[in-house]
C-alpha cells in the first residue's frame, strides 16, 4: 500500500529517464486511409524498447489509428488501407509471410472501449494463456489469471464471482479486466488504449505502478488524454495532431522544452 | 438386383401392391418387391433408362406405351420389353350423396364444358352457365366440373369417350367440320375444355376431388370406380348412356368410359431378378386379377378369361413390343 | 478562431433553452398509442400465429386420434399339428413352406366355432371371414413360424378385423343410410354386433401402426418402415447438413475475401433456396443415382438430396447469424493473439448458435416433411420390409403419408392423420433438443 | 477388412497419432530448448491430420476406381457374343456378381460339384438363401471365379494401401514435429480448406442444377420456339391425342404471374406477423412465453404441406368463398389465391419469425439502451434502431421465406388449384410454376414430349428469376445496411 | 475563444457557488440488485435543481448503478431490482402509473461506453429530435443538429462527413457525439457517464463549459473520476463507496474540508 499512498493525483512528473535504447518498433511514413479519407499522412516514429512511449493529442488525431496499425487490428476494418513500412524487431510487419497471430501474440492490445468477451470473468483472462498454451496445468492458469487480475488491480473487487460474466462488470472493471487479459499472455509488446480513461485516481494509480513495473521487460506504448499521465508513465512522447506526428522525445524534454508551437499550446491547454 | 423394382402409374399401384404383398406372402424366400407410383410418364422414363442393377424391372401405365417412348427405350438398350395388360379402370361421374340423381349422355357434358357448342345451329362459346341450361330436368347448379388434369391418363380417356362422343352427338363435330376444321382438328377443338373455370382440372388424386366436392356441395367430379365404391356413403354416381357403373357393365363394354391398364416388363431382366417371372405370372394368376381377387375388390376391372389367358401365354411365349 | 467556438454564443441565444423553458408537447399520447399498437400487433402477430398452429393441430388430432385404436376380434385357434405340419416337420422353414391356404383352414375351422356355425354353412362362413383381416392368414403363419411350440396347443388370438369393419365400430363408416350405399352389409353389421356381445370383438392399442410397413390392408399398414426411413434420412441431414453448412458459412462470412465472386456466391446460396425441391429430386437422380450408381430407394440418397435442399436455409441462418456479432469481439479476440480461427471458433460461432439452431430446427423440420425429390428417387414406393441399413429401399414418413392419403379407403383415412401425429411428434423430437440446446447459447450483450 | 473396419483403423490410429504428436511436442517443450511455436494440440491435430487424410483419400480413391477395375474384369472373362452387346453388359455384369456372391456363400465340396458339373450351381445357391433368375451359364461360373479372385485381391491391396499411407503418414508427421513446426498455421490451413470443401458444395450445387436443367430445357426450346413461351399468355400444353405430334401453346405468363400473385399473398400474410411475432418475442414477451411460443410456432414449418392443402380445400377457401369472394361478387369458387397465399403464409411464418427473432437478440443491448434513454419508445427503439441494425439478418429470412413460398406445389394444388390464367382478381384459380414443373414431370404423360420437357424449361426460368430476385435483395441490403459498432 | 484560454488543464478549483436551491431529484434509501449481488445499499440524496451535482468515487462503487436508476435505466437490465423512492419533481418515479417514456425524455443520458446508433452521424443527433418532434421542419433539424454538435465541440471535425456512419468516428469523437444527442432533445435533467473520459484536454474544457452553461436552465448529474473536475464543474459533489452514499455536501466543502476520513483519503489519493 506503501507505493499507492505515495503517488497523489496532484502531484507531478516522475521524472522519466531520458536514457536511450535500442528500437522496438520502427515505423516510416504509414499512411492510413478509411475509404476516402485519409486518417494519418505519413507517421515515421521510432519506439524504444523496454520504455512506454506515450502518444497524445486531440481527439480524432489518429492515434488510435496509429496504435492498431502496429498489431495489424486495422486489417479488420473493411475498407481501411495501411501504407508505409512498421518494423518490429526489424521485421516488416506487413510482409505477407509474417504470420500475424504471431505478431498479435508479441504485441497485445488493450483498447479504447473495453470490450470483455461475454464469458466468465475467469475465462476472459484465462483465454489469452490457454490458447497460448502458458499454462502447464489448471493450478498454473488459476494462478495466471489471478496474478494478472491482481496487476490489474481488479481481483479483490471480483474475487467472489470469477465465474460471473465479464460483461456485467462496471465500465472500469471493464476496462482493468481487458487489461488483465491483455498482460494475462505476456506480450512483448503492450499498446494501451487510454487505459485509465474510465478509472478513479486511485485505480489509474495502480494501473501505472503496474505500466512502471511492465517496462521493466517489456515495450510499452500508452495512449493518454491526461498529461500527467504521460509525465508520470512515459519515457517519451509523441504528439499527434491532425494525421501528422507533429513532435516526439523524451517526455521531459517534450513537456518543459517542446520543439514546436503546437505542441507547446496543446499541452498547456492553450489550443487553437 | 435383389428385389424387383417397379415404378410408375399411381393408376395401377394399388393393384400392383396388391399383387406385391400377396406375392411377398406366398413366397417367403423372395424379398417383397418395391412398389412406387410416380405417374405413367415418370415410370417409363426410368424404365427406359437402360438395362441393369440399377434400373427398374417394370413399369407400370395407364396407357399403352408411345411409339417414341419405345424408341427411346430401344436406344437406351432396353431393346425387349413385353407388354401385360391387366384390366381395365372404369371412370365414373358422381356427385355429393345428397343431391339429385344425374343420368348423363355425353352431350350433356359436352355441351357443359366444351369449350365451344353448338347453340341453335351455331358454334358459339360455351354459354352455359347452369346444369339446367344444360338440360331441362338437371338441377339449377352452378356448373362445377372436377375433371382430371390433363396430364393424367384419364383425361385422355374422358375426352375420347365422352367429349367427343357428346361432340358428335350434338352434331357440334359436323359443325367444326364445316367451318373448315380438318378431322383431327375437328375432334381436338371437341375434346377441348372451357377455360372459364366451371371445368376445374384436378392434377392431384381423387380424394382431392372428394375434398372440392366436400366444400362445394354443387360439384361434379371424374372418379375412378375403386374410389367411388370406397365412397359410396359420400358420393352418388350417376348414370351415363343410361347405364349405371359397375365392375360387371364395365367388363362387358356396357359403360362406355373405361381404359385399359398395363404394365411393361424388361425381359432382359427376367433372367437376373429373381422372382421377376414368377411375380408376373402371379400378378395374371385368377387369384389376383380374375373376377373374385383383391384387385378387383379395390376397383380393377377383370379382362374377360381369355384375354388374360392369353396375356399370360405371350409373356410365357416372349412375345416382345 | 474557429467557426464553433465563434458560433457558441449565437446559439447560446437561440437553440433547445429556448424550447426547454416552455416544456415542449413531445406527442406522447400518439406515441403511445402507436407503442400500444406496436405491442398490439406483436401479440396479435403470436397469437394469430399460435391459433393457426392450434387450429392445424385440432384438425389432425381430431381426425387421426382413432386410429392409435383397433378393431380385433379374438377366437380361440386350434393350432392342429396335423394341419400346419403334416409331415411332422415343425420347423420354421417347413412352417413358411407348404401349401399355404392350410392356415386359411385353421382360421374358418376356428371362425366356425366363434361364430356357432354350421359347418356346411358356407356362405355364412365367408360372411363371417369378410370381417377378418385378409392379411390374417399370412400373420397366423408368421406366428407359428417364429414359436413353433404353439403346435399342437390351443389358444386365443387376436385377429384384426378388416379396415371397414374397424371404421365401422369407430362410427367413421355410418350405419344409418340405405345398404346400398353403404360401405357395410348388414349381414355384416349383424355378425359384429353377435361378437361384439359376445366380447370377442374388442378395441386395442394400434401397436402395427408403429411397427409394419406398408400394406395394402389398413389394418395391417404401418408406418414402421417410413419411421426408420426418416430417421436414416434425418441422421444423414443432420450430419451432414450441419457441419457442411456451418463450415461454409463460416469460409463466406469470416475468411472470403470480399469482392463479386463472393457476392455472386453469396446471392447463389440465397437462390438455391428458391430452387423448387423436385429440381433436387432431379440432381439427386442424376448424381447420386445414375453417376454414382447408389440403389434407387434408398435412404441414403434421400438423405443425401434432402441435404442438399436444407443447406441453403442453414447456410442463410448462419450467415446473417454471424453477421449479427458485433465486431468488437472478434477485435477482443484478436487483440489477445488468437489466430482467426481461433476467434470464429471460440467467440464468434457460439454467439451466433442460437441463430444456427433456428436454421437447423427451420431446415430439418422443412426436410422431415419434404416429398417431392423423394418421388424423383423413388422413395415414394411401396415397401414392406424394414431397412437394415440407410443403402436398403426405404420410405419416408411424408411420403407414406401422401400414399395413404390418397388411398380409397376409409380405415386410411384417419392413418393418414394418425402418421401426420407421428411426424409431428417426430419433428418435436428432433427438434426438442436443438431447442434446448439454443436456450443454452442465448445470451444478450 | 471391410471399409468399416479400415474406417474404424484410420480413426484408431488418427487418434493415436493425436496423441503421438502431443506427447512428443510436450517432451520436446520440457526439454526447453525451445519453446513451442504452438499448443501441443495442434502437433497432435498436425499428425493426425497427415495420419488420417492420405489414407481416406487413397480408400476413397481406391472404392472409386474399384468398380471399373471389378467390371474390367468381368469383361475380359466374358465370351464374345456376349460382348458384342454392349447393352446387356451391365446386366451381365450384376448377373456374374451374384454368381460371384454364390460361389463364395457355398460349400467346398458343393463347389467342386459345380465345377465338375454334377450339380446346377442355381439350386445349390437356391440352398444357400440366394433364389438366381435363371440357371447359371459356365462363362458365368468363369467370370465370376476371376472376379472373387480380382476383388479379393483389390481388397487386399486397398488394406495394404491404407496400412501404409497411415503408417507413413503417422511417421512423416510424427519426425516433422519439432518446436520449431508452426503446427497451428499448418492445421489452420487445412481446416481453411475444409471450410472452402464445404462452401463449394453449394457452388457445385448450382452447377448440377443448372447442368440438369439446362440440356433438357434447351430440347424443348428447339421445339418451341423461346418467343413463345416467354411472351406466350396461353398456357394449355394440350394432352396430344395418340400419335399425334401437336405440342401445344406453353405461355409461360400466367404461370410467372401467378407464382407473383400467390408469393405476394404468402408474404402478406408471413412477413407481418412473422415479424411482429419476432419483435414481440424479442422485445415484449418474458422469456417464459418466449421460449414456449418460439418452439410453437416453428412447427408450422415443419407440417407437411399436405396438411396445410387439405386444411386450405376444406377449411379457409369455402370460408373465403363464402363471406368474402360470394358477398362481393367477385368469385365462386373455393380455389383462389387469396386462400393459397394466406395458408402459404401461415407455413412460412416461422422462417420470418425465428431467424429475426435471433439476429434482433443478437443487437447489443448498446444500442438499444442508446436509444430508450433518449426517451424513445420501445417500439420507436424496435422500429428506427434496432431493426435497420438487423437489417441483414431479417432480409435473409424474408427472403428464405419467399423462396419457400415460391418452391411449394401441394398447397397451391389444393388452395389454388392447377389453373394457369392471369388475373388481377384474387378470388379466380391460378397456379405457380413450381405446380407446373412437379405436374409435368410426374403425370401419365410420354417423357420425350415437350409437354414433360417444359418442366426444365421452366426449373431454369425459375432459377434465373429468383436469381434476379436474390441481386436486388442484395444491392437493398448493401445499401440499408447499418453496420453495428 | 476567452472562456477555452481560461480554463487550463492544471489550474484548479473554479469556485463553484453554494447557493441553496430547490430539490429537483430526491431519492430515500434506494436499493439495487443485480442478480444476488446488492450493487447500492441503500442510497438517499437530493439533488438540486439548476445545478451540476458529481458522483466521484472507486470504480465499481455504484456510481454508475444510481444514474441509470434516475432514468429508469436499469429497467433494461434483467435481473436488476430497485428499491427505495426516487422523486422527480414530487413525482416518484417508480411508481407504476409512471410514463417512463416521458420521464427518460426529461432526464437524458449520456453513457459511460459511447454507443452512437449504427446511423449517419446526422440521424445520431436528429434521432431524438425526430421522435420527439422538437423540430418543426427540416431547416429547424439540421439547426437543431449543428446546434448539438456544436455544443458538443464536433461539429468542426464532422461537418463534412455528417453522412458517414457514427460508428466510423474515433473513440472521443463517438463520446462527444453521444453527448451531442443527448442535448438535442434538451432534458431537463442530463446524467452524464464520464463524459469526458476519452476526451483530450481542450474538448474536455468545452464540454465543461457546455455543462458550465447547461446549468443555467437543467439540472445536471455528472460522473467523474477527475477531481479537478468535478472541482471545477460541479456545486455539490457526492462520493460513493463501495455502494455507499458516503458524504454530499457542497463541493468546496467536500473538496477542502470533508467530513469523512474516508473522502478525504480518496480526494487526496490516499486511499485504502
Ligand atoms: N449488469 C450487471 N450485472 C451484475 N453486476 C453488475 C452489473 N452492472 C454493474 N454491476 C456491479 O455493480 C457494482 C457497481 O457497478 P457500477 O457500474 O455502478 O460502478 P461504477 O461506480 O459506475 O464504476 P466505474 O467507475 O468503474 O464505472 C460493480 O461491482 C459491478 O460489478
Ligand atoms: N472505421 C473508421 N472509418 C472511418 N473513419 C475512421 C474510422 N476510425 C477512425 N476514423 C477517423 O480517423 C480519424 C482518426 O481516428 P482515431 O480513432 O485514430 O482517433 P484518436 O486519435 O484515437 O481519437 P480519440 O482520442 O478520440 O480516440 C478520426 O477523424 C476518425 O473519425
Ligand atoms: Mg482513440
Ligand atoms: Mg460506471
Amino acid at each position: 500500500m506503501s507505493a499507492v499512498q505515495a503517488v497523489t493525483p496532484f502531484e507531478t512528473i516522475r521524472t522519466p529517464d531520458a536514457a536511450s535504447r535500442p528500437v522496438k518498433i520502427h515505423t516510416v511514413a504509414v499512411k492510413v486511409t478509411y475509404g476516402q479519407k485519409e486518417a494519418l499522412h505519413g507517421v515515421s516514429i521510432d519506439i524504444p524498447e523496454k520504455a512506454v512511449t506515450a502518444f497524445i493529442g486531440p481527439s480524432g488525431c489518429g492515434k488510435s489509428t496509429f496504435l492498431r496499425c502496429i498489431n495489424r487490428m486495422n486489417d479488420t476494418i473493411a475498407g481501411a488501407r495501411v501504407e508505409g513500412t512498421i518494423k518490429l524487431d526489424d521485421q516488416n510487419i506487413y510482409d505477407p509471410d509474417l504470420d500475424v497471430v504471431e505478431l498479435r501474440a508479441r504485441v497485445g492490445m488493450v483498447f479504447q472501449k473495453p470490450n470483455p468477451f461475454p464469458k466468465s470473468i475467469f475465462d476472459n483472462v484465462a483465454y489469452g494463456p490457454r490458447i497460448h498454451g502458458l499454462a502447464r496445468s489448471k493450478a498454473d492458469l488459476e494462478e495466471i489469471v489471478v496474478t494478472s487480475l491482481q496487476k490489474a488491480s481488479l481481483f479483490n473487487e471480483v474475487k467472489d464471482r470469477l465465474n460471473e460474466p465479464g460483461t456485467g462488470l462496471s465500465g472500469g472493471q471493464q476496462q482493468r479486466l481487458c487489461i488483465a487479459r491483455a498482460i494475462a499472455v505476456s506480450p512483448e509488446v503492450i499498446l494501451m488504449d487510454e487505459p485509465c480513461s474510465a478509472l478513479d485516481p486511485i485505480a489509474t494509480a495502480k494501473v501505472e505502478e503496474l505500466i512502471d513495473e511492465l517496462r521493466a521487460n517489456f515495450t510499452i506504448v500508452i495512449v493518454t488524454h491526461s498529461m500527467q499521465q504521460a509525465a508520470r508513465v512515459s519515457q517519451r512522447t509523441a504528439f499527434f495532431h491532425l494525421g501528422h506526428l507533429i513532435e516526439e522525445g523524451p517526455t521531459d524534454h517534450v513537456f518543459t522544452n517542446p520543439l514546436e508551437q503546437r505542441t507547446q499550446d496543446y499541452i498547456t491547454g492553450r489550443f487553437g | 438386383a435383389e428385389q424387383i423394382h417397379i415404378a410408375g402409374s399411381s393408376t395401377v399401384l394399388p393393384y400392383a401392391t396388391i399383387v406385391a404383398e400377396a406375392f411377398a406372402e406366398a413366397n417367403p424366400n423372395f424379398k417383397a418387391p418395391i412398389v412406387e407410383g410416380g405417374g405413367t410418364g415418370a415410370g417409363l422414363k426410368e424404365f427406359c433408362k437402360g438395362v441393369g442393377d440399377d434400373t427398374i424391372d417394370i413399369a407400370d401405365a395407364s396407357r399403352p406405351i408411345k411409339a417414341e417412348e419405345l424408341d427411346a427405350c430401344k436406344a437406351a438398350g432396353v431393346t425387349e420389353v413385353q407388354e401385360i395388360r391387366i384390366g381395365y379402370d372404369g371412370i365414373v361421374f358422381a356427385s355429393d350423396i345428397k343431391g339429385p340423381d344425374f343420368a348423363y349422355e355425353p352431350a350433356d357434358w359436352f355441351n357443359a364444358i366444351g369449350a365451344q357448342v353448338l347453340k341453335d345451329g351455331q358454334l358459339v362459346d360455351n354459354p352455359n352457365a347452369k346444369w339446367s341450361d344444360v338440360k331441362a330436368g338437371f338441377p339449377d347448379w352452378d356448373i362445377a366440373a372436377y375433371i382430371p388434369g390433363e396430364k393424367h391418363g384419364t383425361r385422355e380417356v374422358f375426352e375420347l369417350n365422352v367429349l367427343l362422343a357428346g361432340c358428335k352427338a350434338t352434331k357440334a363435330y359436323d359443325a367444326f367440320i364445316a367451318s373448315g376444321l380438318a378431322k383431327a382438328d375437328a375432334e381436338k377443338a371437341c375434346a377441348k375444355v372451357r377455360k372459364d373455370g366451371k371445368a376445374v382440372d384436378i392434377d392431384g388424386e381423387y380424394n382431392e376431388t372428394l375434398a372440392r366436392i366436400d366444400s362445394n356441395k354443387t360439384g361434379i367430379g371424374v372418379f375412378g370406380l375403386a374410389f367411388y365404391e370406397n365412397n359410396k356413403d359420400k358420393l352418388k354416381v350417376a348414370t351415363m348412356s343410361g347405364i349405371s357403373p359397375s365392375v360387371e357393365t364395365i367388363a362387358k363394354g356396357e359403360y362406355p368410359v373405361s381404359r385399359p391398364l398395363f404394365f411393361y416388363v424388361k425381359k432382359a431382366h427376367l433372367g437376373v431378378v429373381p422372382g421377376l417371372k414368377d411375380y408376373v405370372e402371379f400378378f395374371l394368376a385368377d387369384q389376383m386379377i380374375g373376377p373374385r381377387s383383391p384387385s378387383v375388390a379395390k376397383g380393377l376391372v377383370p379382362a374377360p378369361k381369355s384375354e388374360r389367358e392369353q396375356v399370360l401365354a405371350d409373356f410365357q411365349a416372349g412375345k416382345t413390343l | 478562431m474557429t467557426e464553433a467556438a465563434s458560433r457558441l454564443p449565437v446559439s447560446r441565444l437561440g437553440g433547445p433553452e429556448v424550447r426547454a423553458i416552455s416544456r415542449i408537447d413531445i406527442g406522447l399520447r400518439r406515441r403511445y398509442a402507436a407503442e400500444r399498437r406496436f405491442r398490439a400487433y406483436g401479440l396479435a402477430a403470436v397469437t394469430i400465429a399460435l391459433c393457426f398452429l392450434l387450429a392445424l393441430f385440432g384438425s389432425i388430432v381430431g381426425k387421426g386420434y382413432t386410429a392409435f385404436q383397433q378393431t380385433r376380434i379374438a377366437m380361440m385357434v386350434d393350432f392342429d399339428a396335423s394341419i400346419i405340419a403334416p409331415d411332422g416337420d415343425r420347423s420354421p422353414a417347413a412352417v413358411l413352406s407348404g401349401n399355404a391356404f392350410r392356415f386359411d383352414d385353421l382360421i374358418a375351422a376356428s371362425l366356425q366355432k366363434t361364430l356357432e356355425l354350421d359347418p356346411d354353412d358356407e356362405d355364412g362362413l365367408y360372411d363371417g371371414l369378410d370381417l377378418l383381416s385378409k392379411g390374417s392368414a399370412p400373420m397366423l403363419r408368421s406366428m407359428i413360424a417364429k414359436d413353433p411350440s404353439l403346435i399342437g396347443t390351443k389358444r386365443s388370438v387376436d385377429f384384426y378385423a378388416t379396415g371397414d369393419v374397424d371404421s365401422f365400430v369407430k362410427g367413421t363408416i355410418r350405419a344409418d343410410i340405405p345398404e346400398s350405399q353403404r360401405l357395410i352389409k348388414d349381414k355384416h353389421i349383424a355378425l359384429i354386433d353377435k361378437l361384439e356381445k359376445d366380447g370377442a370383438l374388442h378395441l386395442a392399442f394400434n401397436t402395427g401402426l408403429f411397427t409394419n410397413g406398408a400394406s395394402t390392408r389398413p389394418e395391417m399398414a404401418g408406418v414402421g418402415v417410413a419411421l426408420v426411413g426418416s430417421l436414416y434420412m434425418m441422421l444423414v441431414v443432420l450430419v451432414l447438413s450441419l457441419p457442411l453448412g456451418v463450415a461454409g458459412s463460416i469460409y463466406l462470412e469470416e475468411f472470403a475475401p470480399k469482392n463479386r465472386w463472393t457476392d455472386l456466391i453469396e446471392v447463389n446460396i440465397n437462390n438455391l433456396a428458391a430452387v423448387p425441391s423436385i429440381v433436387y429430386g432431379l440432381l439427386g437422380l442424376a448424381v447420386f443415382i445414375n453417376f454414382a450408381h447408389l440403389p434407387r430407394s434408398a435412404s441414403l440418397v434421400g438423405g443425401l438430396v434432402l441435404t442438399l435442399t436444407t443447406l441453403p436455409t442453414i447456410i442463410i441462418a448462419t450467415r446473417a447469424a454471424l453477421k449479427a456479432v458485433p465486431p468488437s469481439i472478434r477485435e477482443a479476440g484478436l487483440g489477445v493473439g488468437a489466430s482467426k480461427m481461433q476467434t470464429v471458433f471460440h467467440h464468434v460461432l457460439p454467439l451466433a448458435m442460437p441463430g444456427v439452431l433456428t436454421g437447423t430446427i427451420i431446415g430439418l423440420a422443412h426436410a422431415l416433411g419434404e416429398t417431392a425429390p423423394l418421388l424423383m428417387i423413388g422413395m415414394k414406393a411401396f415397401i414392406v420390409e424394414y431397412p437394415t441399413t440407410p443403402l436398403d429401399p426405404a420410405t419416408a414418413l411424408p411420403t407414406q403419408i401422401y400414399m395413404w392419403a390418397t388411398e380409397p379407403e376409409r380405415a386410411f383415412t384417419e392413418r393418414t392423420s394418425a402418421a401426420i401425429i407421428v411426424l409431428l411428434a417426430f419433428l418435436l423430437a428432433m427438434n426438442s433438443l436443438a431447442i434446448i440446446l439454443r436456450r443454452a447459447f442465448e445470451r444478450r450483450w | 477388412m471391410g471399409p468399416l473396419w479400415l474406417l474404424a483403423l484410420i480413426a484408431g490410429l488418427s487418434f493415436f497419432g493425436f496423441v503421438l504428436g502431443h506427447w512428443k511436442s510436450v517432451v520436446l517443450s520440457g526439454k526447453g530448448r525451445d519453446a513451442l511455436a504452438a499448443r501441443p494440440g495442434y502437433y497432435g491435430a498436425y499428425v493426425l491430420i497427415w495420419t488420417a487424410i492420405p489414407a481416406l483419400l487413397i480408400l476413397v480413391v481406391l472404392s472409386v476406381a474399384r468398380p471399373f477395375l471389378v467390371e474390367h474384369t468381368v469383361r475380359v472373362n466374358l465370351p464374345e457374343q456376349v460382348l458384342a452387346n454392349p447393352t446387356q453388359l451391365s446386366l451381365e455384369i450384376s448377373g456374374v456378381r451374384q454368381v460371384a456372391t454364390g460361389l463364395k456363400l457355398a460349400t467346398h465340396e458343393e463347389l467342386e460339384d459345380i465345377r465338375i458339373g454334377v450339380v446346377a450351381a442355381r439350386s445349390v445357391f437356391a440352398r444357400h438363401g440366394l433364389p438366381l433368375g435363371e440357371d447359371v451359364k459356365p462363362y458365368q461360373l468363369i467370370a465370376a471365379s476371376a472376379l472373387n479372385v480380382v476383388s479379393d485381391g483389390l481388397n487386399t491391396a486397398v488394406d495394404i494401401a491404407v496400412v501404409a499411407a497411415l503408417a507413413f503418414g503417422l511417421i512423416f508427421a510424427f519426425v516433422r514435429v519439432k518446436p520449431r513446426l508452426r503446427a497451428r498455421n499448418l492445421v489452420e490451413s487445412t481446416i481453411l480448406a475444409i471450410l472452402i470443401g464445404a462452401s463449394s458444395v453449394a457452388i457445385l450445387t448450382t452447377v448440377g442444377i443448372v447442368l440438369s436443367l439446362l440440356f433438357q430445357a434447351l430440347q424443348f426450346f428447339s421445339v418451341v420456339s423461346p418467343i413463345n413461351f416467354y411472351f406466350g399468355t396461353v398456357w394449355d400444353p394440350r394432352f396430344a391425342a395418340a400419335g399425334s405430334t401437336e405440342s401445344g401453346q406453353f405461355g409461360f405468363l400466367p404461370l410467372f404471374w401467378g407464382t407473383i400473385y400467390i408469393s405476394f399473398f404468402a408474404m402478406l400474410v408471413a412477413v407481418p406477423i412473422g415479424l411482429f411475432s419476432a419483435v414481440y418475442m424479442a422485445e415484449y414477451a418474458t422469456s417464459k412465453v418466449r421460449s414456449i411460443a418460439k418452439p410453437l410456432i416453428e412447427i408450422l414449418a415443419g407440417v407437411p404441406t399436405i396438411v396445410y392443402g387439405f386444411f386450405a380445400l376444406t377449411t379457409v377457401g369455402p370460408l373465403i368463398r363464402d363471406f368474402i369472394a360470394l358477398p362481393l361478387g367477385l368469385g365462386t369458387s373455393g380455389n383462389n389465391v387469396l386462400t393459397a397465399g394466406l395458408v402459404m403464409g401461415i407455413m412460412i411464418i416461422p422462417y420470418v419469425s425465428s431467424l429475426s427473432d435471433d439476429i434482433i437478440t443478437a443487437v447489443p443491448r448498446s444500442l438499444r439502451d442508446g436509444s430508450l434513454a433518449l426517451g424513445a419508445t420501445r417500439s420507436e427503439t424496435m422500429r428506427q434502431v434496432i431493426l435497420p441494425a438487423a437489417l441483414p439478418g431479417v432480409v435473409g429470412a424474408v427472403l428464405l421465406a419467399v423462396s419457400r413460398a415460391i418452391g411449394e406445389t401441394m398447397i397451391v394444388v389444393l388452395a389454388a388449384g392447377v389453373a394457369a390464367r392471369a388475373s388481377l382478381n384474387p378470388f379466380e384459380e391460378m397456379t405457380t410454376i413450381t405446380v407446373k414443373i412437379v405436374n409435368q414431370l410426374t403425370g401419365d404423360l410420354e417423357f420425350t414430349s415437350p409437354q414433360t420437357l417444359v418442366a426444365f424449361a421452366l426449373g431454369i426460368t425459375l432459377f434465373v428469376i429468383t436469381l434476379g430476385l436474390n441481386v436486388l435483395a442484395l444491392t437493398i441490403v448493401r445499401k440499408y445496411r447499418e453496420q453495428y459498432e
